[in-house]
C-alpha cells in the first residue's frame, strides 16, 4: 500500500487515510482493536455525546430492512463528564484523531458541550444537528437553516477546534442547510445522518420500534446520500464528509467524484468490523489501477 | 476475550427436527477462545440479510477447530443458513459476549427452554455432572436431552402439555429439583417469563442464578448501543453482546 | 380466495382488490397480461401522460442500486392525443379500473390535460407533482405547498373524476404538502414517488444516468414510505393509497396498518410480473388467518 | 408471442472459457414458444440483484423442454449465476422480445462479437446454412465456431489481434465474405461500433441488414422505458424489450 497517495487533510485534520468509522457506529473505536489496526485509519468519530448521560429510547432499537437497518437508538451515552474521564484518555493513547460528535438541546448547550470538549486528545467536533431518535431539539435544528446556524455559531464561539456540521437528509433542499451552516463558520459539513423510516409487525399490528419510528442507514440510501453529497459539494467551499450506505471501497471511490473529501462508514461496520481499514486499502488499489497519483485528484471529477 | 472474523468451511447442516436445525464450521481461532455462553454472530455473504445473526456457541474443539451451533428456523437469515450446504463458506465472527457462563466448582442446574438449551449444552461439558432442567412445548422438542446425556447427573424434562416428564412449565419442577439434589446455583437460558420465574424461585430458595438474556442486535460487539438495559441491581447500563449476554438474574430481574 | 373480504372502495372507486399497479412500471396494464388476470387487480395506474408526446431523457435511463433501482425515464409517453386514440379504447374493454396518471408545466395545463381526460374509461386521475426526472414544473409543484394546492384546484376544477393528488417524498415535512392538497379539494392522495439519487461510474468517472440523477425506488425505500404513509394518514382525512418499496404481501399490510387505503407496486413488478395478483391474495389469507372479516378493517390498525 | 414466468430446473452450468458460461435449465413453457432473437430475464431468487438480467436464448428443445443461454462474467449477477449448480431453481422470464431475427429462405451472413454471437447460434440451427463471421479480440474467443459448425455452410473468423483467421474487425472480413457467396441479408449481434460498420457496409453492397441491439433493462416487457430510442427510419419511439431486439439497421443507425 501506498500511504502518501492516500493520507489526507480534512478540515484542518491530518488523516492516514480517507475512510474514517461514523458516529454511532465505531463505539469509541477501541471496541474495533481485534478486527483492524486502529492506528491505521482516518479518524474515529464517537458515538454522540450529549451534556447529561441518556439512557437512550425504551422498547426495540434496531431493525433490519432490506439492504439496510433502521435504528432509534436515541443518543445513549454517558454523558461529557464521563466520557473526558472514562473514555477520552484510553482513545487518546492511539494516534488516529477522535472526533467528537455531539448533541444538545439549544444552541446554547451545544456551545458550553464544545467548550467541555475542547481539550486535548479531541481533533475535532462533528455537530449532530439531525438526530431524528430524539424529541428535544433534534429535528428543528437538522431542518431549519436558521437555528442550524445558530447552533453552528454557538459551537464556534466556544471552541478552538474544526467544526464539522453534520447534516439531516429529511429535508426538501439540502443545500441550503449546508450553505447556512457554511456562513455561520462550519469548517466543513457531514452527511448524510439517517433516513426517517419505520417497519410494523403485521402479526402484532404495532410498530417494530419502541420509538415508533427510526433511521434508516446502510446501502439502501447510498443512492439518496450520493445524491446530497454531489449537490452539497457543489454549493459550499468548504470541505464535504460523505457517509451513507458505504460497504465498499467503490461505494466510497463514488463518493470522493461526487465532491466528498473523505468518507466515513456507517452500518455496514456491523457486517464487516474491518470494512473501514479495507476499504482505505481497496481505495489505494483504484488510485494504482487508474494511474491516480493522489487519491485527492478525484475530489468532485465527476463535474469536470 | 479476543475476537475474530473468520471464513469458516461449513462442515455439516442439517435438521434436527423440522425447524430446529444444528451447524458445525471450521472457524478454529474462534474455538480456541469460546467459552461458554458466548456467542458467534453468522452471515451468509452475498445473500439476502444486511445484519449478522446472534447464536449461543453449542460446542467448541480446540483440536479440530470445529465450532458447533443449534438454530431455530425463524426467518430470512436462518432460512437462507438452512439452505447452505457443507462445503460452503459463512462467515463468523467471535466468540462475542465478556458475560460467560460461571464454570466454577460447584453443583450447577442448567435451565433451559427451547432453542435457549443450545448454549446450556457447551456448559454442561464444561461443568462437573450438571442437573438439567430440559422445558419444552411438547415431546417433539425433547431431543434435546440426548445432547445433555454425556455429560448431566440427572436430567428432568418438562413440557407444556405434559407429554413427556413433568407437565408444566420448568418453575414447577423447581421445588422437586431443589429437594432431590444439592444445587449451588442456576444458570437459566431461555424466554424470558421462564428466566424471571426461574429466576424469582431461585432467589426464593436462596439459590445464586444467573441469566442469558437475548436482544435484537445489530452490532454484536458493543459499539451499536442497540441492546442496552439498566441493572436493576445498580441501575448502570449494560450491553448484552459486550457484557453479557449472561448476567446475575439480580441485575436483570 | 374470499372475493368480498378483499374487494375495496378507493376515493369512490370501486376496486376487486386493494393492490394496484404503480405509474410507470405497470405500463396500461396490457403489458401484463400473460403473467396475471388484469380484470382480478385493484386497478391499472397508467404511466405518466402529458399533453404533448415526450421522449424522455437521453442515455442511460435504469440502474440496480442494493435493493432498489434509480430511472430517469423523464416521462416518455405518446401524448394525451395519440393515449386517448391509441390505447384507451384498449385498455378500456377491462373491467378494471383505469386511473391515469398526469404530468404537466403548469397549473393551468394540468387542467387543461384533466379535462381531456374527463372521459369514459378513466376511473380516476393521479395527479403527478413529484417527478424528479424533469426539469419544468415537477420540482415546484411537489416541494411547494401552494402550487400543489394551486395543480389540484386547477385539476378539480376541470375533472368530474375522483383527484388523487401524487405526493414527493423529498421534502422536509410531507404533511404540509397532503394538507395543502387535501384543503384544495383532492380526493386523496398517494405516497411515494421516488427519492432522488445518483449513481457515478468510478472507472469513466462519470454519473451512470443520462440525467445525472434519478428516482429511487424499490424495497429499499420501504421504511421512508412506510413512515410517510403514516404520518400522512394522521394527518389528513382523505384516503391514502401508499406505494414504495412493497414487495410482498406482508410490505402491503404493513402499509395498510399504516393508515394506507390501499397500495400499489412498483418496481417489483419488473422482479414478479405476478406480483400484484399474488400480493392479493396473500392479504386475503393473512384476513383469513387473522380472523379479519373485511381488508379494511386493519387500515390504520398500529394507532389503536 | 406468449410470455412466461417458469421456475426452472439448472440442467447444466459450465464455465466454456473463465469468464464465459453456458446455462441449460428445464423450463419447457419458453422452450415451446422461443424464436432466434428473443431473450430470457433471469434471476436466482433470494440472491443479490433486485432486478432480473436478460440473456438471448441460444437453444430451445421443444421435446425436453430445455434452454440454453450463453453469459459473460460481468458483475453481480453473473457472479451470482456462475455459483449455481446444476438441481437448483432458477427463475426465467421469456421468451421476450416480438422483434425477432428474419428466417425467411434466402442465404443469411450471420456476423457476431463475443456475447453476441450466442443468439445467433440459435438462429443458425433454424436457417438453412447460412455463412457465419465469428468476430474476436483474441483466438481464445473463437471457441464459438464449435456451436456454428453444426449449422453453417462456411465460417469465417477475424481476431483483432490476428491470433486466429483475418486480422482485424468483423467489417474488414465483409468484401471478402460478399464476393465469395450470395448473401440475401445479414443479421449482426455485438458491440455497436461493429454492429453500426457492418450494416453500413451491407448498405454500401445493398444487402439487408438487422440488427440485435442491448439496452440496459428494468422491465423486459415494455412497461418501463428505460430502453427505448428514436427509430432512424421513421421518428417513432421503440422499445428494445418489447418492439426488439432485433431490428432492421435502417432504424438504428
Ligand atoms: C446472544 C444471542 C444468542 C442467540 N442464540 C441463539 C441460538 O443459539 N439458537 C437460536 O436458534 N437462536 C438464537 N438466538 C436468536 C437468533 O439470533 C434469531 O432467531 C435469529 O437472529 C433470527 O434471524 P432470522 O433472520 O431468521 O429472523 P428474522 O425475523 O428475519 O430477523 C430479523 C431481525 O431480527 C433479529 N431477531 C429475530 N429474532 C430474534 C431473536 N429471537 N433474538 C434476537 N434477535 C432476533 C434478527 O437478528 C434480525 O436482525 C440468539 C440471539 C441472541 C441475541
Ligand atoms: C436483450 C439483451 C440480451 C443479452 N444477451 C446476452 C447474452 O446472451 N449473453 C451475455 O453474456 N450477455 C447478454 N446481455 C448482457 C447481459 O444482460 C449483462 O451482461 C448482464 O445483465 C450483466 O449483469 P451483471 O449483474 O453481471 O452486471 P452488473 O454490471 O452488476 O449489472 C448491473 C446492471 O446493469 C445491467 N447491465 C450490465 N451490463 C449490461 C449490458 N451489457 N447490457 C445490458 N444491461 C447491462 C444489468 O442488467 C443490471 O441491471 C444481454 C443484454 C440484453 C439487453
Ligand atoms: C446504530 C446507529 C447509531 C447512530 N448514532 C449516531 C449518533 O450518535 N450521532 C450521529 O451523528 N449519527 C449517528 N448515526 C448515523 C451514522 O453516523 C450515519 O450518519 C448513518 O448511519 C449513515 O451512514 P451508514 O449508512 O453508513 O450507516 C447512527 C447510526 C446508526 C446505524
Ligand atoms: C421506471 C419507473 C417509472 C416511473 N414513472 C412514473 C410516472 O410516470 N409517474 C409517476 O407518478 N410515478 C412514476 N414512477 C414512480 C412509481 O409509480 C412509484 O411511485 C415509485 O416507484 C415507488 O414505488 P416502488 O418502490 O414500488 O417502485 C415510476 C417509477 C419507476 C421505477
Ligand atoms: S448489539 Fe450493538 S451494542 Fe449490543
Ligand atoms: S426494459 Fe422496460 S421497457 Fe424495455
Amino acid at each position: 500500500m501506498n500511504k502518501e497517495r492516500i493520507a489526507v487533510n480534512f478540515a484542518g485534520i491530518s488523516m492516514k487515510t480517507p475512510v474514517m468509522g461514523a458516529s454511532g457506529t465505531f463505539g469509541f473505536g477501541l471496541e474495533y482493536a481485534d478486527f483492524l489496526d486502529i492506528d491505521n485509519i482516518g479518524a474515529i468519530i464517537s458515538k454522540g455525546i450529549t451534556p447529561l448521560p441518556r439512557p437512550g429510547n425504551p422498547g426495540v432499537r434496531v431493525a433490519e430492512t432490506p439492504a439496510g437497518m433502521l435504528n432509534c437508538i436515541g443518543l445513549e451515552n454517558p454523558g461529557v463528564d464521563a466520557f473526558k474521564r472514562d473514555i477520552l484518555p484510553e482513545v487518546s493513547r492511539h494516534s488516529t484523531p477522535l472526533i467528537v460528535n455531539i448533541s444538545a438541546g439549544t444552541a446554547e448547550e451545544y456551545g458550553e458541550l464544545a467548550a467541555k470538549l475542547d481539550v486535548d486528545g479531541v481533533a475535532a467536533l462533528e455537530v449532530n444537528i439531525s438526530c431524528p431518535n430524539v424529541k428535544e431539539g433534534g429535528i428543528v435544528f437538522g431542518t431549519d437553516p436558521k437555528a442550524a446556524a445558530s447552533v453552528a455559531r454557538s459551537v464556534k464561539d466556544h471552541t478552538s477546534k474544526p467544526v464539522i456540521m453534520k447534516l439531516s437528509p429529511n429535508v426538501t433542499d439540502i443545500t441550503v442547510m449546508a450553505k447556512a451552516v457554511e456562513d455561520a463558520g462550519a469548517d466543513a459539513v457531514s452527511l448524510i445522518n439517517t433516513l426517517t423510516g419505520m417497519a410494523i409487525d403485521i402479526y402484532t399490528q404495532k410498530p417494530l420500534l419502541g420509538n415508533i419510528t427510526g433511521g434508516l442507514s446502510g446501502p439502501a440510501v447510498k443512492p439518496v446520500a450520493l445524491r446530497m453529497v454531489w449537490q452539497v459539494a457543489n454549493a459550499v467551499k468548504i470541505p464535504v464528509l460523505g457517509l451513507g450506505g458505504i460497504a465498499s471501497w467503490q461505494d466510497a471511490v463514488e463518493f470522493m467524484l461526487a465532491g466528498a473529501s473523505a468518507v466515513a462508514v456507517g452500518a455496514y461496520n456491523f457486517v464487516n468490523p474491518c470494512a473501514v481499514e479495507e476499504i482505505a486499502e481497496g481505495m489505494d488499489a483504484y488510485c494504482e489501477k487508474m494511474g491516480i497519483s493522489h487519491i485527492s485528484e478525484i475530489i468532485g471529477k465527476i463535474n469536470d | 476475550m479476543k475476537k475474530f472474523l473468520e471464513n469458516a468451511e461449513i462442515l455439516q447442516n442439517e435438521a434436527i427436527i423440522p425447524d430446529v436445525w444444528k451447524m458445525v464450521f471450521h472457524a478454529p481461532k474462534i474455538a480456541a477462545e469460546a467459552k461458554p455462553g458466548q456467542f458467534v454472530n453468522m452471515q451468509k455473504q452475498g445473500g439476502k440479510t444486511f445484519l449478522r445473526r446472534p447464536f449461543g456457541i453449542v460446542d467448541a474443539d480446540t483440536e479440530t477447530g470445529a465450532v458447533t451451533i443449534i438454530y431455530r428456523l425463524v426467518g430470512t437469515g436462518t432460512q437462507e443458513m438452512t439452505a447452505m450446504k457443507a462445503g460452503e463458506v459463512i462467515s463468523a465472527e467471535g466468540p462475542l459476549g465478556e458475560g460467560v457462563f460461571t464454570t466454577a466448582p460447584g453443583k450447577a442446574l442448567l435451565v433451559g427452554g427451547g432453542v435457549g438449551l443450545a448454549p446450556l449444552i457447551f456448559l454442561a461439558k464444561k461443568l462437573d455432572k450438571p442437573v438439567v432442567l430440559v422445558a419444552g412445548k411438547k415431546a417433539a422438542e425433547t431431543f434435546w436431552t440426548k445432547f445433555f446425556e454425556p455429560y448431566a447427573e440427572k436430567i428432568y424434562v418438562t413440557t407444556d402439555d405434559g407429554s413427556l416428564g413433568i407437565k408444566g412449565f420448568a418453575v414447577h419442577a423447581l421445588p422437586a429439583i431443589f429437594a432431590e439434589n444439592p444445587i449451588d446455583r442456576v444458570s437459566v437460558c431461555g424466554p424470558t417469563v421462564m428466566m424471571q420465574t426461574i429466576a424469582e424461585a431461585s432467589d426464593a430458595a436462596g439459590v445464586a442464578c444467573e441469566v442469558s438474556m437475548e436482544k435484537r442486535m445489530a452490532c454484536g460487539i458493543g459499539v451499536c448501543l442497540g441492546c442496552t438495559f439498566e441493572s436493576k441491581l445498580s441501575g448502570k447500563r449494560y450491553k448484552v453482546c459486550a457484557d453479557g449476554p449472561v448476567f446475575p438474574a439480580k441485575e436483570v430481574f
